[in-house]
């Protein structure tokens, strides 16, 4: 025990579940024969609000500097006895809880479960006697400010959506002027209206500052307050903001292999390359195998419609239509358009008109006669560059990798970094859309609130044990430590997201963690084992 | 940086057979990069020591410590208390550093932790290779910053062998033929001519082959005048 | 008998959670640490509660490619497998140590790893170290 | 009045409750069973050691950070029964066994539903013979069976199936029983939870009969990973009958695309992937709410603006609005929160 630390034991009278599966009096006296604690308590009901005050109460009253709480799972009453810390004037971390409830009373047996509470109990307040006040801000201001990176749709509708929650946001885009909705193509066409007037809204929105032609070239800070810098007409421009969405713009093009341009293939006058045959993108299109996607069938239906006795044929193994998407699979058919399952990619003879030599997959092998033919490319160009420069990687397909682990699907491993995923779904405008409100969201989430959680338990480097060997720089998922200026690794608090990784594996020892430090779980396994050697 | 690699475990227990009181020492350089013989590898050999003697009932008193530099006199020497009453002490430096903990302490039985390999980098996590021979007498501004002497497999001087395959040498698929590299390297830096230049036989005096080697630099060295005006260290 | 569980702080401690919550059973000679990461670990602690007579620890962290850390799930298990070599070579079988991975709504798989490891003592026997004292 | 009521605490509306108590929003929490989850608390984890992505866990760790919030009230075991007020300050009275007096009034500016969707019944498909032939089960069924017990195996023996169908669309893209739409999950579903039997035994020969393959990611390929495999086979064809064999085990009368043939083939193990029905009480909120039902029986959201009903200040999240899976529905969820709030705030 060091000389100044005093602990309380706060037992919740309803810890061994309602049964009671031990003697909370055995137990509290148990715990009060240790030497370390300073009282102990059965508090009626911890989490209701008369028992809160009382343990409030208790904890003032025994001039503790920290506690342990004996009852059930911190797993979802954590924020409570934060709450309760800080109610009673201590550090909001100061405590450690002992679970009697999900690991002890509802597991096992009488006898054995006030065996185990005790040791249980003992775990915690050794636990917590090694505990070291962790730096912590609850509440550090966030930069009230958002950067959206990207030319298209997606980075409008994040934009548009951050404003009109009344954030400020600076647009960030390569190209002069919008890649307008026109070139997507959308599930429903009244969405595709819709997104017009949105993208004409943002142009004039007060709180959307364009920044066009424009290149971001660098990106520094820490979480909460970022700072960009970007490069326009050979100027550098700083722009601070607390949160950043990447949503680089989708290219979906259908390249002319045979025949006729597409911009003549969707001019109402089509005079010859009247037999039209669209094929899926081998590469590039984002899709694992060679499906007809619902943005092909769109196509196919805009030529179709254009020019009525055009004869439009879609080519590919699968139809991928997914959800309400069906819908315009059945349109199509009923249009006359015609699909055709293949099992390869055919091969094309002749120019226009050519000879595609096809494997069909009833049929066998079929020559089809084609005026022009199309293939379905899609390409996000910006995306490698974004994920270089923000540090959030890509996957094997070329799509940035976000923390999907935690349902939160357009959040990155980069705190404060959103990113829109380009291929999700159907990959039709519709799915751009949801992804980029998605991201919008959860950084309005962090921007509304306007302050950020930061520190507690994360991993600290004591400088004259590091080897600045780069191990922790190197495993890190977050990108938290750097070989600061004095050539010693420093974790940036800010990125730090407390899992520790890079403390079990520092071949120096020189990162210790706050909240589960070596000596706090070398002395919770030590009492555990008590007596058993 | 020196690569190192620990003995098999079972090697230790055989090397501290007979000795009492342990002290394993560790370093916090190269072979703590290497993650060989830093704080951490210290912890886990002492640890596993530990649960050894009590086990098989060797009665040994395994005590711990690592230092910044084991090849340094000034590090090594602040050992002096934790050394008291040690009968051995296994280092898990590199061979330079249990060498200066012998020489500093020359009553306790030092005994190698480390099987020291060679010149390096780490490749990436985890994986170290050989870079440097120490041959004593530099060609890399000759073959485009690849040295020829260690990453060649015959050491061969001036252009591959006949075992060199799609850019691979002949001892095993994995391994880059050096001077596959050295031709491409020489390429990218537009220097191809210096591959006519002839290396002539190798003056391998500088090298092992002239015993033990050593490197003086005058201007650094203190001369005797000054070794007196600091007074005895020693 | 005496197992320690080190559990990552999200999937097994949430399946030990919903296993208490579901009323499943398990031995109370288990202990568990909670941990904020299974990468969190490392070996000198899994010794060090071995030294201290432990029976058999185990390691539960969250399924590989699941993990709320991104890797740290796997870092523990190369962590675990040295470590388990290291106790054949003194002499106590790596089997008292493994590692686990689940997800948060398997309540009938942590009893399972319990359970298992409950048996591997039984049929291992108890660490000598803590018989003989 | 800055406060958000959320009906139904699946996937969506656990999702969109933890979304607005970050912004500081509190909301309370309708549920009509017992249970917080959804149906996704049914749902087993298909991955062993490696996780391949089914996304059951998700809703488990969606309710502790509910249950972690104290800004969300959460009303187990109740219903709405009546809607009376204007946007901005709608008053919902809640009827249910767990209230006291059994009814409650509840205040709120915004409603967000999130009430979900029911699985096809399988058994109205006649002739697929779930309920009349043995070892036919539902995807549904098998998702109960993988989350109590982490295994698969056939109900009238207890082994590990030899050999496993999957019809899929049982309930999807059919027009035959309204349901025109592609259900969006149960490919998916039935991709992961053969992973998991290729690993609960390699020797497991499992058959595909389906229409097409739609991955919600497009970054899987269910081809691929079958022509790695041994025994994996991928047939097209919308088999005909399913009836119980000479050996009395469920055998599938099909014919496959490229042959001609009428087959017939005996499997150990038939599973119907089920797909995604509007839910039962859709047409009775949808009147209690005031919203419009669209022509496939999901509550009606604006075109091009997700999660926005036809109504002021009702968001709808999940699949109430039309099948998704569940990180879809996890991120409708967090799109309706975000709408509702902007419309608390600046009145939108």
């Amino acid at each position: 025990m060091t000389d100044e630390t005093s602990i309380g034991v706060l037992i919740c009278s309803w810890a061994g579940g309602k049964d009671g599966a031990f003697d909370l009096q055995a137990l509290k006296d148990h715990a009060a024969r240790s030497p370390l604690v300073t009282f102990v308590a059965i508090v009626d009901r911890i989490c209701s609000s008369s028992g809160q005050s009382e343990a409030v109460e208790l904890l003032k009253r025994h001039k503790v500097d920290r506690f342990v709480v004996a009852a059930c799972s911190p797993g979802s009453k954590e924020p409570l006895y934060r709450r309760i810390s800080s109610l009673a004037g201590l550090h909001p971390l100061g405590f450690e809880s002992a679970n009697l409830r999900e690991q002890c009373a509802y597991v096992h047996d009488s006898p054995h479960a006030a065996e185990k509470a005790k040791v249980l109990i003992d775990m915690a307040i050794a636990k917590a006697d090694l505990w070291v006040p962790p730096p912590y801000e609850d509440e550090l201001p966030v930069t009230r400010r958002a950067a959206i990176i990207g030319d298209g749709l997606a980075a409008g509708i994040a934009a548009y959506e951050l404003a009109m929650q009344g954030i400020d946001v600076d647009l960030i885009m390569r190209s002069e002027g919008f890649e307008w909705p026109a070139d997507y193509l959308f599930e429903n066409r009244v969405a595709q209206h819709r997104a017009e007037q949105t993208m004409m809204a943002l142009a004039i929105h007060p709180r959307v500052n364009l920044v066009q032609a424009a290149e971001v070239v660098g990106f520094d800070g820490v979480p909460g307050s970022f700072g960009l810098m970007v490069e326009r007409y050979g100027d550098i421009l700083p722009i601070k903001c607390g949160a950043v969405v990447l949503a680089p713009h989708l290219e979906v093009k259908f390249k002319v292999l045979r025949g006729t341009q597409v911009g003549a293939l969707l001019s109402s006058d089509l005079q010859d390359g009247k037999r039209v045959v669209i094929l899926p993108g081998a590469t590039g299109s984002g899709v694992g195998c060679n499906c007809v996607s619902a943005r092909a069938v769109r196509f196919a239906q805009t030529v179709k419609e254009r020019s009525r006795d055009s004869q439009v044929m879609l080519m590919g193994r699968e139809m991928r239509a997914l959800g309400s998407c069906e819908s315009i699979y059945e349109e199509a058919q009923r249009q006359g358009i015609i699909f055709t399952r293949i099992e390869q990619v055919p091969v094309l003879e002749g120019e226009s008109p050519c000879t595609l030599k096809v494997m069909d997959a009833s049929l066998g092998e079929l020559a089809v006669k084609a005026d022009t033919v199309v293939m379905e490319t899609s390409d996000a160009p910006q995306l490698p560059s974004l994920s270089r420069l923000f540090g959030v990687p890509m996957d094997q397909k070329g799509d940035f990798l976000t923390l999907e682990t935690r349902l939160r699907s357009t959040e990155t491993m980069q705190r404060g970094v959103f990113a829109c995923r380009v291929r999700m779904g159907n990959m039709m405008a519709e799915d751009l859309m949801l992804e980029a409100k998605s991201a919008a969201s959860f950084a309005a989430e962090l921007l509304t609130k306007g302050t950020m959680e930061v520190g507690g338990a994360v991993a600290e480097v004591e400088p004259e044990k590091c080897s600045a060997c780069l191990a922790c720089v190197r495993i890190c998922p977050y990108g938290a430590p750097v070989i600061g200026e004095a050539g010693k690794a420093q974790i940036v608090m800010q990125k730090c997201q407390g899992c520790g990784i890079c403390v079990g594996l520092c071949p120096s020892k020189a990162i210790a963690m706050y909240g589960s430090s070596d000596a706090q779980l070398r002395a919770q396994a030590s009492v555990a084992l008590q007596g058993v050697r | 940086m020196i690569i190192g690699e620990q003995k098999p475990f079972k090697e230790l227990c055989a090397l501290l057979d007979g000795h009492k009181e342990i002290l394993v020492a560790g370093c916090r350089s190269c072979v703590a990069i290497c993650l060989a013989g830093g704080e951490k590898e210290v912890g886990v050999v002492a640890e596993s020591l530990r649960l050894y003697s009590d086990l098989n009932g060797k009665e040994w008193r395994v005590d711990e410590v690592t230092v910044e530099r084991q090849c340094e006199k000034e590090f090594v020497l602040d050992l002096i208390e934790r050394t008291k009453g040690k009968d051995a002490v296994l280092s898990l430096a590199c061979g330079v550093g249990a060498q200066s903990v012998q020489s500093l302490y020359p009553g306790i039985r030092v005994l190698p932790g480390l099987n020291t390999s060679n010149m390096g980098a780490p490749e990436e996590q985890g994986v170290f290779v050989e870079k440097c021979g120490g041959c004593g007498d530099c060609v890399l501004h000759l073959t485009g910053g690849i040295c020829p002497i260690v990453r060649c497999a015959k050491s061969l001087l001036n252009g591959p062998c006949g075992g060199s395959q799609n850019g691979k040498c002949e001892i095993s698929p994995d391994v880059p033929c050096a001077w596959d590299q050295i031709y491409h390297s020489l390429e990218r830096l537009g220097r191809l001519d210096l591959l006519e230049e002839l290396i002539p036989p190798k003056n391998w005096l500088p090298s092992r082959s002239g015993g033990p080697r050593k490197i003086v630099r005058p201007e650094a060295v203190l001369t005797p005048v000054e070794k007196e005006l600091r007074g005895a260290k020693e | 008998m005496r197992i320690i569980g080190y559990i990552c702080d999200h999937a097994a401690y949430s399946a030990a959670d919903l296993a208490g919550q579901s009323g499943l059973r398990y031995s109370s000679d288990v202990v568990l640490i909670r941990l904020p990461c299974a990468g969190r670990l490392d070996i000198i602690q899994v010794l060090k509660a071995f030294r201290d007579g432990a029976d058999a620890v185990f390691v539960a962290g969250c399924l590989e490619k699941n993990c709320h850390h991104v890797y740290g799930n796997i870092e523990a298990r190369k962590r675990m497998e040295q470590a388990k070599g290291i106790l054949d070579a003194i002499g106590l079988n790596g089997k008292r140590l493994e590692m686990f991975n689940l997800a948060s709504n398997q309540d009938f798989k942590f009893k399972e790893i319990v359970d298992m490891m409950v048996k591997r003592v039984e049929e291992l026997g108890r660490n000598p170290l803590a018989v003989r004292a | 009045m800055k406060k958000v009521l959320i009906i139904g605490a699946g996937t969506a509306g656990l999702s969109a409750a933890s979304s607005l108590s970050e912004r500081g929003i509190s909301s309370v929490l309708i549920e009509r069973s017992a249970i917080l989850g959804g149906m996704a608390t049914e749902f087993g984890c298909k991955g062993i050691r490696e996780c391949v992505r089914c996304d059951a866990c998700l809703a488990r760790d969606k309710v502790n950070e509910v249950k972690r919030s104290e800004l969300v009230e959460r009303i187990k075991g109740a219903n709405i029964s009546k809607l009376s007020g204007k946007p901005g300050d709608y008053r919902i009275t809640l009827s249910g066994l767990s209230l006291e007096g059994g009814k409650r009034q509840v205040r709120a500016g915004a409603i967000i539903c999130a009430f979900g969707y029911e699985p096809f019944d399988a058994k109205l498909d006649h002739r697929l013979g779930y309920g009349l032939v043995g070892d036919v089960i539902s995807s549904i069924d098998v998702e109960r069976q993988l989350k109590a017990t982490g295994r698969i195996v056939v109900p009238s023996t207890g082994n590990n199936p030899a050999s496993v169908a999957f019809i899929q669309c049982v309930g999807s893209r059919d027009k035959r029983f309204k349901q025109e739409l592609c259900s969006r999950a149960c490919c998916k579903s039935a991709f992961k939870t053969s992973q998991f039997l290729k690993k609960q035994d390699p020797e497991t020969m499992i058959t595909f009969h389906y229409m097409d393959w739609r991955l919600n990611d497009p970054r899987e390929n269910v081809r691929q990973w079958a022509s790695g495999q041994n025994g994996v086979e991928l047939l097209r064809s919308r088999p005909a009958e399913v009836f119980s064999g000479e050996d009395h085990r469920p055998t599938i009368r099909f014919a496959a695309e490229g042959d001609a043939q009428v087959n017939e083939k005996g499997y150990d193990l038939i599973v119907l992937s089920v797909g995604i029905a509007p839910s039962s009480e859709t047409s009775r909120l949808a009147q209690v709410l005031g919203t419009e039902v669209d022509r496939y029986g999901f509550l009606r959201t604006i075109p091009g603006d997700a999660c926005v009903s036809t109504r002021a200040g009702i968001f709808l999240a999940g699949c109430c609005s039309g099948p998704k899976d569940l990180v879809e529905s996890a991120k409708d969820g967090a799109v309706a929160a975000h709408k509702a709030f902007q419309f608390l705030e600046a009145g939108l």
